[in-house]
């Protein structure tokens, strides 16, 4: 396929019991995905994410999810993510599984996966109890010196789901501000979503191939989906709807609050379109920022 | 002048970054004192960012580490892997500004759960990057509220090392950084002796046995026991009209 | 200091018996700092680089080095590298160790010194006779599943040498085209010189942070120096001088040919700029690509 | 119509690379091969440079594969980590064209020494990265002209590992790759049976007993031995008008 519907990507890419990493810290959040996978139904999925955030919240809440790998679990610079915590703390709507890093931990797992490698080393949990509570992460003995160094095993999602400014028709990918992890966790994955703002034509990735961060050799489906990563960010071409970022808070207290927002939001929309439609013009016009270009450079012309 | 607990802590948090060059910073309170820091005693400072951000430029104050305005006009943004690698592990970094749900008298932190693992009270965010910049940063200041509830005789959880069970247990571990060097709180200022907390000086009003009264063990005090100095008019107004306009972190 | 000149730059940071890594794959091989360090005199250098390409040939038949640590030995495109060939199979001008790895090797050692890691794991070297010869090639087993895993240990040089297009005043450097092992080697060295074509305002660089490859904060020294990447070439700035790297093979065929063009073009020249007036303007011209432009993105201005 | 071994080689080379999506490649003959398979037998293959470049899309036959043409309007360019990383050990790439100054029956190769390491009597280029793509690249090819200096019955040096002894010995190590499936000279093509290289197929006009003579050991032949189809005139014109008009790589 490559270009396709949202539709069309999870349909065919994700599946019950599937191994999913929807990532992007803070920025370019596939929220579209997120809402369409809950709208499809599915179950027992294993989702994987440096930090959870509302997108996983809501998964969690819409019963999508058997298990959580990640390493920070809140609501960035608002608090709790509440429907994790119902799920955790007292099972609601079921039991969820956590399996616990650290942010580096989850960095080196997709860098394992990305590289091939059998395990990543890292200076961290020395002394730590998440070892204790997390059998993955061991400890090797350096061949130089016998020093012992942590280690965390290859992370290989059966699917990643990155979003980005643009890519081509051939998943040719480009990202700029925060990068996360998204370059890692795409090498990682068995197979790829790519979600932009923009399809662009072929030359304008070429124009520039030091920012292309994901080749569409490893891309399964494009999918174009603008503000698809909604209430998070996507430089230079939204802010961040904290504003809504709070509001999740109230909402998410209780479980009616939640399912009210999920039917409205989510079950009751029949995909992203309709979301950029409800949620009105007057809240992109809030969140368009001014404009801020890189400027160009030469790469040059060699005949 | 008038001035909050908050502010006093952060001010004090201000000050004790004079003279550093590079500190990993998060958002609230220890944003807000690096800023400060930055605008008073320490002009050199660089905030490095967890989001991967170096020479943020801010043209509002960031609401999140992630903040888009952190990127825009920054000198670099790199991925959550060189952030990690070259930055913190590789050992750029000086000091970071840490806090957690609990800390013990090692300065050891919980961020994790309060309650048993398995079936929490409260299930917390957990670790973050705070584990492996507890272990690899040069010096961690612990920047957090002074309570019975948070400073306690000992943790649900440890997520992120500080002296552990005392002097020399990191150093045998081979962790690069030193760990805690200074607790900095509403109320009062703790160094470390022997990899244990100690008390340094009091807030101005603030007396010895408030200060017991909410901590979870025994202190150990230092003599002559100081008293920090109160905010200057100068750092009062930098706080209020500059960093905090709208007094989200004045309480 | 940070801004200062090559003669500055290397008296400074390049002492007798440093190991020095000048980097850049095919490109931006700063033969600037090289020549310089030649006509410093400098002696007993560890060269690393994963390909010594003419810059360490010559540094070779200078005298420079005892030591050569890389991955190809060779003339790329061309064949031999005949000065280095005579120091390892006839000790002229003097016997030269050599420490040999693969390129993976190599950049699997820039890693581990840049990322503080006591080795870095790779699939290599199985079954080849390299760790026979080179015992700082060693093998560890996995923690997951018992797997052996070859592993190289951290390559921490006193210098790095480093060539880019622009850098400002701090040292904030930004690099296009090949990035070869540029940024790991930075992070990994000791100090850092950066060495390159423009220095231009702050502005220039904060407009794209995404295109930052070095920041200043470890950078020791920025060394404005046009054309100092020639003979390899800088992307949108000049050509590679593939006649040069031609008549090289028959320069350094004999001594007497190496050393004639040592002094004319290196020991006779009293800096970069004097290399650049006698090779004339007519070399230039030939060898300045036309444009190429990247286009501009759109950051963001976020009040 | 007259062509030279070389050019059979180059396009018997471009001829095997039939259905494949990424291929390895460097400078010469083997980038030759590449672009002529790319118009004519695989029109999908994918050119990855050791460099670091992906999606090329050069003005001009580049002259290293360091060349500067190779990244102006190329879909991608990384960094060396990414591409040793991501896209070889990361298990991206299928094909490799490798050669070496000597290979031996099971298709180890020699890219080292001639003589003694310590002392030897040529001192070649070393691995660069053939050590590592010949372990983790999907499949070997070995694209080099046939002779008795280079096709020997015991290396000087094992540079880039082959089948090693034999059948097995690869899996036994846990190589991710399968290692040399076919071998392209200027005088015949040989594939492996039990990780030994076996004849397979002569030039037009070339005989065993050439082949033969141009090899260190008794080359084990494959019943009945083919013969390959000589250049097509379409080939040729590709070849000698759009890929090599100095006509560099033709003798």
């Amino acid at each position: 396929m490559k270009l396709t519907s949202m539709r069309e990507a999870i349909a065919t890419y994700v599946h019950d019991g599937d191994t999913v990493a929807i990532e992007g810290f803070t920025a370019c959040i596939s929220f579209a995905a997120g809402h369409e996978i809950i709208r499809q139904g599915r179950r027992d999925l294993v989702l994987c994410r440096m930090t959870p955030d509302l997108i996983y919240d809501q998964m969690v809440a819409a019963g999508c999810a058997r298990k959580l790998v990640f390493s920070y679990l809140g609501n960035p610079g608002v608090g709790s993510l509440h429907a994790i915590r119902r799920a955790v703390e007292r099972g609601i709507p079921a039991p969820l599984e956590l399996e616990e890093y650290s942010h580096f931990g989850m960095v080196g797992r997709y860098l394992a996966g990305a590289w091939g490698l059998p395990f990543f080393p890292l200076r961290s949990y020395l002394g730590s109890d998440l070892p204790r509570v997390n059998p993955h992460i061991r400890f090797v003995k350096s061949p130089y010196g016998g020093e012992e160094i942590a280690t965390v095993p290859p992370l290989r999602p059966d699917v990643a789901i990155l979003h980005a400014q643009r890519a081509d028709v051939h998943g040719n990918t480009q990202l700029w501000g925060l990068l996360g992890v998204q370059k890692e966790a795409a090498f990682a994955a068995r197979h790829v979503i790519v979600v932009v703002e923009e399809i662009v034509d072929e030359e304008v990735i070429r124009a520039d191939p030091n920012r292309t961060l994901i080749p569409g050799l490893i891309v399964d489906a494009v999918v174009c989906e603008p503000y698809g990563a909604h209430p998070s960010y996507v430089q230079g071409y939204y802010d961040r709807d904290n504003a809504f970022y709070l509001r999740w808070d109230e909402i998410s207290r209780d479980e009616a609050g939640t399912w009210g927002w999920l039917e409205e939001w989510v079950y009751g929309l029949p995909d992203r379109k309709a979301y950029v439609e409800k949620m009105g013009a007057e809240v992109w016009e809030r969140l368009r920022p001014g404009e801020a270009w890189s400027g160009a450079v030469n790469y040059g012309a060699y005949r | 002048m008038e001035y909050t607990p908050t502010e006093m802590m952060i001010v004090a948090a201000a000050r004790a970054l004079a003279g550093v060059r590079t500190v990993f910073v998060g958002v609230g309170p220890p944003n807000i004192a690096c800023n400060l820091a930055r605008r008073t005693v320490a002009p050199q400072l660089e905030l490095i960012y967890e989001s991967g951000v170096f020479g943020a430029r801010p043209a509002r104050m960031p609401l999140s580490i992630g903040d888009p305005a952190l990127v825009s006009g920054a000198t670099m943004v790199c991925s959550q892997a060189d952030l990690f690698g070259l930055y913190l592990q590789g050992g750029r970094l000086e000091v970071a500004l840490l806090a957690g749900a609990q800390v013990d008298r090692f300065g050891n932190l919980n961020t994790t759960v309060i309650g048993d693992y398995a079936h929490p009270k409260v299930r917390l965010p957990g670790s973050g990057g705070a584990c492996e910049i507890a272990i690899n940063v040069g010096r961690v200041f612990i920047m957090m509220p002074l309570s019975r509830r948070s400073f306690v005789e000992r943790l649900d959880f440890l997520t992120s090392p500080g002296h552990l069970g005392g002097r020399g247990e990191r150093s045998a571990l081979g962790m690069p950084g030193r760990g805690p060097e200074r607790v900095i709180t509403d109320k009062c200022l703790l160094g470390f002796e022997g990899g244990e907390m100690v008390l340094e000086r009091l807030h101005p009003g603030v007396t010895l046995e408030e200060v017991q009264a909410a901590v979870g063990w025994k202190l150990r005090l230092s003599s002559p026991m100081g008293t920090t100095e109160p905010p200057t008019v100068e750092e009062l107004r930098i706080l209020r009209e500059e960093l905090d306009p709208q007094g989200v972190y004045r309480r």
